[in-house]
Order: structure tokens, then C-alpha cells, then sequence
């Protein structure tokens, strides 16, 4: 059974969109839900995908932006999903949140996205499931603003603590706003 | 005759200031602040094969009060402006700096968000080595210019000018 | 009064000491920090901040066109420049669907050999330094820059070399290597003897480094450790062996694997592979010589990079573990956004857990063998 | 000549040659060092860079002294000063030669002949400490603090087997006069070797040695200053000639050690077999005695720098335990063995 069908039986419903490009799957699952994806991904017999590769965040502020300008111009096979609701619905979330699995028995490895709206960042954590999320979300956190429930030290990981925006946002210009750090030792 | 001496240099300061900077030119005991890329070749050119001890640049120190040259190696990072301001606040005088790299004296191609733009503009530097990362030679060449640049010093003379002119101001 | 299950005490939470250690600490390599809880010498608890070293890179590549990001990862992990570039380069490659001929592929493999052999001697020095043996340290560097005089015959730099292109590489081997493999290989293997007699017979440095931060395997999973660092916990991982790219599936060599994931399998893991990259480098020359003068270097490959729209992952071994590169393509000729998995991140948030109740001695040498380069964890 | 004008000048002397010994050493170091590491090391001031501590002093002269505002500014000027003087004082007793004859005046080279003289090495080495922990504890630096506490406790647990060690060489030789125990080694033991403390404790020699590495805090037991861990340990804040003190004491020290293991095992002054006083005139005498102790003492100054640059450092645990588990009960056992062998030949 091919790892897509494998998935799908595994999450059944849970799945909103699957995406495969150049050999790598793709789910797109419900926010609310991301934990028991994972742990459901994690245990079962035929997938274990018990490795987190990484998490991060992504800003699709600029590219729905220019989808909106020429649609037409679109590669085959990719998300059919997301161009109906651009048509239709109100626009998508502005963010997205990939986690990366691997399997390390059969050497498979999985895109898991949700898709999280600018005015709800909150996001539940995965550090219960892999520890190895600490540092990923807390820069996620920093880098997006995205708000993860239940980390235990969710504080601004690369930049420093009175540090205000989220620089990987495309809002965000390159060369910052100007902010400089200032120490005070007492 | 007191008031001699603030009139210019007598043979006697000449030549107190010659042994001053003889004895500074060749016992520059460097800081090694190397944070990126730049940090690698600087430890090149502290090893065998290029070997910085050779101009008396040995005993490589990481305590900022006992060291000599700050050998600014790699980007510095908004972050880390503070740490380096005090860094360099903390060295004794006299103190100079080695900006090494791209990245130390312009920010090179880090024109972002999270990188200072040289460290000019925070700490005076005594020599730029331009290069992404400046071979070990490099570093080299600007020691011995920075070492040229402490021969011309004027450590005795340049206080007495300046208590010369402060009791100047003060009539 | 608090039971402090670290060690075995209970203890008042006030009697505690803080230590900043770094960010221009000598062992923090310029710009890590660890923030430590000590009762005396033994580390109570201790929490790494990064960041010092933070560029920008990732903001910087979706400013970047494809081909202007490739010096950018050399300035990732700057031990082993090439690793990254290579490991980008291939991330790409896969976005398009372009397909390496072979003996640019084997110049590649040739070269990332050298650049794991720099790397690990660096990290066996700095090792060596903070432990307090000065000079294994000097003779590697003597021998390493041999290896730079390679990398500076193929293209002009010793260290951000900038190696190859999207698609292949730029030029073949230099006529110099053909000469100078051979006695660069006796070489590389006198430095590692010499070392391996000063540190590796040496009483205080068994003493020093076996059974210190041991670390399970299982831990290790959970953390998502990869690379040397996986290996030595016992796990047998290696991409070069579990996903094979390049030629990696057609030669002889052995994935060295330890048992307690303790500083010294680590730096033994490191040792070996050397020998290893050794023997790979050899096969993947003996492969080379039968190809013929005149083999393509380089793919078809468009002036202007343009992706079709699509997101891919792909990973190679480097040096310190899985390097992976993220990119989401918009069709444009800029990525969207890239995002790079270093691998020495994942390790290096496990440190206050590796280092609980153990020395402030231990601490160094703990995080000189993690092998953690600044650039890459802070991009 | 007055007596006094005599132990002036002996004072003088040795003060200046222990301050010259401290200075080539820091040349010594830095070109050994170089040597073993396939460097030049520095050249640039004077031929082969001999002038390089003259240079690095006029340096540490002219440079800005700095007082850390919250020190304690007593105890950080005095820190220096208690480190580098029990070194220098040690030396009053060391017989550095046999004895030199002027204008028909016997003049012993050694500056106190006292009786007790090895007591008073072993006390006034002791004290060297307080100048690691007060300057450490007057910088107001944690890591300054624990390097100063690991000295304190590395010191203080060394002294024990040091002490162990010379206290069977006393046994042996049956006096405290340090002068004493040299002429004791004249002659031939076994009737082959010669009759140094060497050959009859060699364990006892082998433990005192690692002790006194242990008291210099050289690697491999420079915990209080480990380079890697405390940033510089104790003498983290200190700069400009304070630290030249710290630097220079630590030489001293050497120096002063490595005459101590000379006088003590390998037979001071004298040349094995072979009796310099009978072919050499009074004079040359002296010299010559004095020339064989210091090359003697050169060896081991040697030494320490060898060992310096080949092995890494222990850890603070592994540091005590090799003092109080291995070096303690093995002294003992030395003692015990040297006591029953002199009570059985007496």
C-alpha cells in the first residue's frame, strides 16, 4: 500500500487536502486537531513516523497577493483545494505551520500543515509528544508570533526579549525598523 | 625648566617613548572575539602554519582586561552590540581593535534586521581587513600595520600635551 | 527547603549560584550562552541562549534568487562549507526535478569527503583545547590546510568556498589533486595517529570524557539528534546509507556506531568516520579516473532559476548530521520562502539536559563534542 | 667583609636569579611550546625573541591600571603581592652550591642555613595560596571566586601527600637542614648508583613530583585557572603588572620547586661519581657547584613546561580523588616501607 493511501486510512476524515510534489507527500489537517494527527501518525503500526524533522512557520501573505493577480499561471498537480476557495470563500488563513515526520524504520517522511488565521494564533504544542519541538516552536513563536498552548517556556528564542515584530513575516521589511538593543547592567 | 617639557618632546621622553613602543609592539596580546566565519581563519593564523606568535601576539587571553588587540572576527549581531561595547569598555588602556572581515566593517552581505552594519560605528577600529572570510595572511598584514600604527604612538608626550592644555584652559 | 532529585539533597533554591557562561566565554565559540545553575561545581540546571549569531539568512533568501543563496550557506556552517552548499544545491535540484550527471556528482562526493575530514579535525582540536591539550589541536590544523590548499586550487577560497552550482558543479577536479591525493591521504592519516596517541592512550582524557553526558538512545530520538551525535547514542543512522543520494549506495564504508552516547564515543565516532571519508574519497576517485575527459559537469539548466510552484525537503548527511532544506517555490525567480534544518540545533536544545548534574569541567567538553556551529544553529 | 654585607649581596642575588629564572622561563614556555607544536614562536624582539618578556613586561607596565569598581580594592592590590612573595622567600633556604672561598672567607651559597629549613619550605609554600583565593575572592568575579575555592581546596589537599612524601626523606636522612640532606648524597648507593634520594625513594620521588605539579597548578592540575572553564580563574580581572605578579610568582614557584626536588632527591649541587672539590680550585668550586645545581634544575624546570603542552587537565573531582584515594594512601605506604628499612639497616 502506497504511504498516500496508508495516511489516509490512518486519519480518515482528518485529512483536508493531500499534496504530493516531486516525491514528497503533503496533508493539510485541522488546527484543532494537530496533536492527535501527530500522535495518531506516531503510533500507528504501519506509518510510524516517530522522528520530528523540524517545525516551522510559513506567511502566505505575498502569495495569495499574487495568485489573486494571475491565477492561470499555475503548475499541474498542485493544491486543486486552495484555488476553489480562493475563488469562492472568504480569503485562507494568513499563516501555516509545517511539521516535517520521518519514519526511521522504512525511511519515509511527511509534510503535516495546518493553516492558522491571523486574528487566531494559538496553536497547541507538540513538545508532549517530541521534546524536540521546544526549540522550533519557541522560534516560530518568534520569528511568526504564532502562540503555542501549553509550552512551557515560550520566550523569544534568536532575537531578544524586548525585541517587538515578527521578522519573518512578509509584512516585516528586510532591513528591520531600526531597532537596536540597549543592556543595562547593574 | 619644569615648564619645559610641555614645550615639545625632550630626548629623554623620546626616547622613554621609544622603549614604550617597543615594548607594546611586540607583546600585542590579542582577544580573540571571533564569532563566524572570520573566527576560523583567525584560529589559522594563531596556528602552525601561519603562526601570529611569531610578533610576540601569543597567550591568547579570553579575560578582556589582559589583552591588548581586539581582534573583532566575524558579524556581530544586534544582539550582540551590548556584549561588545563591554567587552571593549573593559580592556585597559592602551587598547586597539581589529575589525576582520566583511561583516565587521560593513555588515557585508548580512544587510538585514539582525545585523549591525560594522562595528565602526559602536567601538573606534584600528585597522578593517576587508575579505568574506580574509585569507590568514590577511590578518596578518593587519597586525603588522596595526603594529606600525603603535610604533608611531605617543604615550608619554601626547599625556603632557594634553595636562599642558588642560592648565592652558584652566588660566 | 527543595528535594533536589540532581543531587540527591534537599537544598534551599536561594543557595544556588548563576554562572553566565559566554557568549565571549572561551569554550562558547564566540557566540553561544549557557546559563547555568551551580551548587558548588555541579550544574543544577542549565539553559542555552542563541541567537547571537543570528543573520537573517532565511529572511535574506527570500530576497535572493536561487543562485545568489548558494554563498549564503557557506556562511552556514563555516567548518564545512561545502557540505552546505552542496546539500542546498541538491534541494534545488530536486524542486526543479534536475538530474546530476555523474561525475559532477563524484566531484562532489570527492570534495564533501575533504570538507567532513576538515570539519571533524576541528572539531577533535577544539576538543583537544578545551580539555586542555594544546597541541593534538595544532597538529591538525597544520594538516587540515592541506586540505584548503585543495579547496583553494579548485576555486580561489579556503573557506566559503561557494562550491558548485545548481545543477552540477562549475569546473572538474584540479590537475593538483591527481598529485597530491595520495600523500595527502598518509597525511591525514599521521595526524590522526599522532592525535589518536596523544589523546586517545591518555589516561586523563579516558578519565575526562568516557561516561561523561551519557545520553540514551531513546532521549536522543526524542530530542531529534542526528549525525555523529545520534550515532554515538547507538542508533546506526546515516542518510548516506538510509536514503542514499549521489553514489553513496555503490561504495564500501563502514557508519561507526557507539554505545553510551558519551563524549568520548563521540569524539571516537568522529575519529573513525575520518577514516571512513577516507576510504570513500578513495572509491569515489578510483570511479572518477574511469570516466571519460570529456563527461558533462553540468546538467540542462535554465539561465534564470524558476521553479514551478511546490514545496520539497531534502536532506543530506553532513558532517554534524541531517542538513535539510525546505523551500516553497512560487513560480517566481526567488524561493518563497526556504527554511534549513542544521542539524546542530536540534542537539544543542537538548544541552540542559545533557549536562544536568554534571561538572562545569563537564559542560565544556559536553559542548565542544556536540561539534555546535554558531552560524548554522542561528542562520 | 661584614657578614651582613655577605647576606645582602647572597639576598640580592638570589632574588635577581629567581626573577631572571621566572623570565627566560616565560621565553622557555612560549619557543618549547612552539617547538612542539611545529611553530616558530616569537622572534621579533631580539635574537630568537630572548627580549620578549622584557618586552611583554614593559608592556604590562605601561598599561592602564584598572580597579573593578565593585572589588574590594584592599585586598585586590594585596592579592598579587601574597601570591608572588612566599615564592621568592622560599628560596632563603635552598642550598643553591657547596661553598665559594674569598680573600680567605668560607662563604656557604645558601642564604639561612637553618636547621629546620625543611619545615620552612613546606610552610612558607603553603602560603602561596592566600594569594590565589584573596585575589580571587577581592575581584568580585564568580569565576575569579571559583577558581580561587578550587585552589584553596586543590592546595590544601596536595599539601598532605607533599608533605608525606618529604616526611620519609627525612626519615632517612635523620635531619631538617636541607643542606644537611645534600651532603648526606655524596657517594655511591649499591655500589653503582649514585647515593641520591632518587634511588632510595623512587615512589616517594614519583608522589612528590605529582604533588608539586599539583601545587604549582600546572597542567594537568591548573584547575584554578583552566583556560577553557573559568575564563582565567582567579586572575580573571586582574591586568597591567598585577598580573605580570600572578604570571611571574608562578615561575618563582617553579623554580623554586624544581630546586626543591634537586636538593632533595638528586643530590643538590653534586655531580654523580665524580668529586668536584678535589681537582677545582675554591672558587671555581663554588661556581661549579653552582652551575650543577642549576642545570639540574633547568631538567625539571623543563619538565614542567614538557608535561605543560602534552596532557590535558582533570576535572575537580578527579582531582581530589586522585590526591586523598591514590597519592595519601600510597605515601603512607611509602612512609611505612622507608620507616621499617631504616629501622632494619640502623
Amino acid at each position: 500500500m502506497s504511504l498516500k493511501e496508508r495516511v489516509q486510512r490512518c486519519l480518515g476524515d482528518d485529512v483536508i487536502a493531500i499534496t504530493e510534489y516531486r516525491g514528497d507527500l503533503g496533508i493539510e489537517v485541522p488546527k484543532g486537531n494537530i496533536v492527535s494527527v501527530l500522535t495518531r501518525l506516531k503510533e500507528d503500526e504501519t506509518l510510524g513516523f516517530d522522528f520530528l524533522t523540524d517545525l516551522f512557520g510559513v506567511d502566505n501573505l505575498d502569495y495569495y497577493a499574487k495568485k489573486k493577480k494571475k491565477p492561470k499561471k499555475k503548475a499541474a498537480g498542485e493544491e486543486e483545494l486552495v484555488e476553489e476557495e480562493e475563488d469562492k470563500g472568504p480569503p485562507p488563513p494568513r499563516f501555516e505551520v509545517v511539521y516535517l515526520l520521518q519514519a526511521l524504520k522504512t525511511n519515509e517522511r511527511l509534510q503535516v500543515k495546518i493553516r492558522v488565521p491571523e486574528d487566531d494564533m494559538e496553536v497547541d504544542t507538540i513538545t508532549t509528544i517530541w521534546k524536540a519541538a521546544d526549540w522550533p516552536e519557541r522560534e516560530a513563536f518568534d520569528m511568526f508570533g504564532f502562540k503555542f498552548r501549553g509550552h512551557h517556556n515560550l520566550r523569544r528564542l534568536l532575537m531578544w526579549d524586548e525585541f517587538e515584530d515578527h521578522p519573518l513575516r512578509k509584512d516585516y521589511p528586510l532591513e528591520g525598523k531600526g531597532e537596536e538593543r540597549h543592556l543595562s547592567y547593574d | 625648566m619644569g615648564f619645559q617639557a610641555y614645550q615639545g618632546e625632550g630626548w629623554l621622553l623620546t626616547k622613554a617613548e621609544q622603549l614604550i613602543n617597543w615594548g607594546r609592539s611586540r607583546s600585542p596580546w590579542p582577544f580573540p572575539y571571533g564569532t563566524a566565519c572570520c573566527g576560523i581563519e583567525l584560529m589559522a593564523a594563531l596556528a602552525s602554519s601561519y603562526d601570529m606568535a611569531r610578533f610576540g601576539a601569543e597567550r591568547v587571553g579570553f579575560s578582556p582586561r589582559q589583552c591588548d588587540v581586539l581582534i573583532e572576527a566575524g558579524t556581530i549581531t544586534k544582539k550582540m552590540v551590548p556584549v561588545l561595547k563591554t567587552i571593549y569598555a573593559q580592556m585597559a588602556e592602551p587598547k586597539w581593535v581589529i575589525a576582520v572581515g566583511a561583516c565587521a566593517c560593513t555588515g557585508g552581505v548580512f544587510r538585514t534586521y539582525s545585523t549591525q552594519q560594522g562595528i565602526g560605528s559602536i567601538i573606534p577600529v584600528d585597522v578593517f581587513v576587508p575579505g568574506c572570510p580574509p585569507r590568514p595572511e590577511g590578518i596578518l598584514y593587519a597586525l603588522l600595520k596595526l603594529l606600525d600604527k603603535i610604533q608611531e604612538d605617543h604615550p608619554l608626550y601626547k599625556k603632557r600635551q594634553e595636562v599642558a592644555e588642560a592648565l592652558e584652559a584652566g588660566k | 527547603m527543595d528535594y533536589d532529585p540532581v543531587c540527591q539533597i534537599d537544598r534551599d533554591p536561594d543557595d544556588l549560584v548563576t554562572i553566565n557562561i559566554g557568549p565571549t566565554h572561551p569554550a562558547m565559540h564566540g557566540t553561544l550562552r549557557v546559563i547555568a545553575k551551580t551548587d558548588g561545581e555541579t550544574i543544577v540546571s542549565a539553559e542555552p541562549e542563541i541567537g547571537y549569531l543570528h543573520r537573517g539568512v532565511e529572511k535574506l533568501g527570500e530576497n535572493f534568487t536561487y543562485h545568489q543563496f548558494i554563498p549564503l550557506t557557506d556562511r552556514m556552517n563555516y567548518c564545512s562549507a561545502i557540505a552546505s552548499n552542496v546539500a542546498y544545491e541538491m534541494a534545488v535540484e530536486k524542486l526543479m526535478g534536475i538530474k546530476v550527471p555523474p561525475k559532477a556528482q563524484l566531484v562532489r562526493t570527492i570534495m564533501m569527503e575533504l570538507a567532513r575530514i576538515a570539519d571533524h579535525q576541528v572539531l577533535v582540536g577544539i576538543l583537544g583545547v578545551d580539555l586542555g591539550a594544546l597541541t593534538p589541536f595544532f597538529y591538525l590544523i597544520i594538516q587540515r590546510e592541506e586540505i584548503y590548499d585543495i579547496f583553494e586550487w579548485y576555486n580561489g577560497a579556503r573557506l566559503t568556498n561557494t562550491f558548485g552550482r545548481i545543477g552540477g558543479v562549475n569546473a572538474d577536479l584540479p590537475d593538483k589533486f591527481h598529485e597530491k591525493w595520495p600523500t595527502l591521504r598518509d597525511t591525514i592519516r599521521k595526524a590522526n595517529e599522532e592525535t589518536d596517541a596523544l589523546l586517545t592512550k591518555n589516561r586523563i582524557w579516558l578519565d575526562r570524557s568516557v561516561g561523561v553526558n551519557a545520553f540514551s538512545a531513546e532521549d536522543a530520538l526524542n530530542w531529534g539528534f542526528t549525525g555523529p551525535c545520534l550515532r554515538a547514542c547507538g542508533v546506526k543512522r546515516d542518510l548516506r546509507r538510509d536514503e542514499p543520494y549521489m553514489f553513496y549506495d555503490q561504495f564500501d564504508f563502514k557508519i561507526p556506531v557507539g554505545k553510551h552516547g558519551d563524549v568520548f564515543d563521540r569524539y571516537m565516532i568522529r575519529m573513525e568516520e575520518m577514516e571512513e571519508s577516507v576510504k570513500i574519497i578513495d572509491q569515489a576517485y578510483a570511479m572518477y579516473q574511469e570516466m571519460p575527459e570529456d563527461a558533462p559537469l553540468m546538467a540542462k539548466v535554465p539561465k534564470i532559476i524558476k521553479p514551478p510552484e511546490g514545496e520539497c525537503y531534502h536532506a543530506i548527511e553532513t558532517p554534524n548530521g541531517e542538513l535539510g532544506f525546505w523551500i516553497r517555490s512560487d513560480g517566481s525567480d526567488k524561493p518563497y520562502r526556504i527554511k534549513i534544518r542544521p542539524p546542530c540545533y536540534m542537539v544543542y536544545q537538548a544541552f540542559g539536559e545533557l549536562v544536568k548534574g554534571d561538572m562545569i569541567s563537564d559542560t565544556i567538553a559536553c559542548l565542544s563534542s556536540l561539534n555546535i556551529i554558531a552560524g548554522e544553529l542561528d542562520r | 667583609m661584614e657578614d651582613w654585607i655577605i647576606d645582602l649581596i647572597k639576598v640580592v642575588f638570589i632574588w635577581v636569579w629567581c626573577l631572571l629564572i621566572a623570565v627566560v622561563m616565560t621565553w622557555v614556555e612560549r619557543r618549547a611550546s612552539a617547538m612542539m607544536q611545529d611553530r616558530l614562536g616569537p622572534n621579533r624582539a631580539g635574537p630568537f625573541g630572548l627580549l620578549q618578556p622584557l618586552a611583554d613586561g614593559i608592556k604590562l607596565f605601561t598599561k592602564e591600571e584598572i580597579i573593578p569598581e565593585k572589588a574590594k580594592s584592599i585586598l585586590y592590590v594585596l592579592g598579587p603581592a601574597l601570591f608572588a612573595l612566599p615564592a621568592f622567600s622560599a628560596y632563603a633556604v635552598v642550598p643553591f652550591g657547596d661553598k665559594i672561598v674569598l680573600g680567605g672567607k668560607e662563604i656557604i651559597l645558601q642564604v639561612a642555613d637553618v636547621n629546620i629549613g625543611f619545615l620552612y619550605v613546606l610552610a612558607i609554600g603553603s602560603m602561596g595560596v592566600y594569594g590565589m583565593v584573596v585575589g580571587g575572592w577581592a575581584s568580585n568575579n564568580k569565576y575569579s571566586i571559583l577558581g580561587g575555592l578550587r585552589a584553596t581546596a586543590q592546595l590544601i589537599s596536595y599539601e598532605v601527600p607533599l608533605g608525606l612524601a618529604l616526611l620519609a626523606v627525612v626519615l632517612l636522612y635523620g635531619t631538617f637542614s636541607l643542606r644537611e640532606m645534600v651532603f648526606q648524597q655524596s657517594g655511591t648507593f649499591l655500589g653503582f648508583l649514585p647515593n641520591w634520594g632518587f634511588f632510595k625513594q623512587p615512589l616517594g620521588f614519583i608522589l612528590f613530583l605529582v604533588a608539586a605539579y599539583a601545587e604549582a597548578s600546572r597542567v594537568p592540575f591548573d584547575l584554578p585557572e583552566a583556560e577553557s572553564e573559568l575564563v582565567n580563574g582567579y586572575h580573571t580581572e586582574y591586568g597591567g603588572m598585577k598580573l605580570g605578579l600572578y604570571l611571574f610568582g608562578e615561575y618563582v614557584n617553579l623554580g623554586t620547586l624544581s630546586a626543591i626536588i634537586v636538593t632533595i632527591y638528586f643530590g643538590g649541587w653534586q655531580l654523580p661519581y665524580v668529586d668536584m672539590s678535589a681537582f677545582l680550585g675554591p672558587v671555581a668550586y663554588g661556581i661549579a657547584s653552582f652551575l650543577v645545581f642549576f642545570l639540574k634544575q633547568a631538567f625539571f624546570l623543563f619538565l614542567f613546561v614538557w608535561v605543560r603542552w602534552t596532557v590535558p587537565r582533570f576535572r575537580y573531582d578527579q582531582l581530589m580523588g586522585l590526591g586523598w584515594k591514590s597519592l595519601i594512601p600510597l605515601c603512607l605506604v611509602n612512609f611505612f616501607i622507608t620507616a621499617l628499612l631504616v629501622q632494619l639497616t640502623v
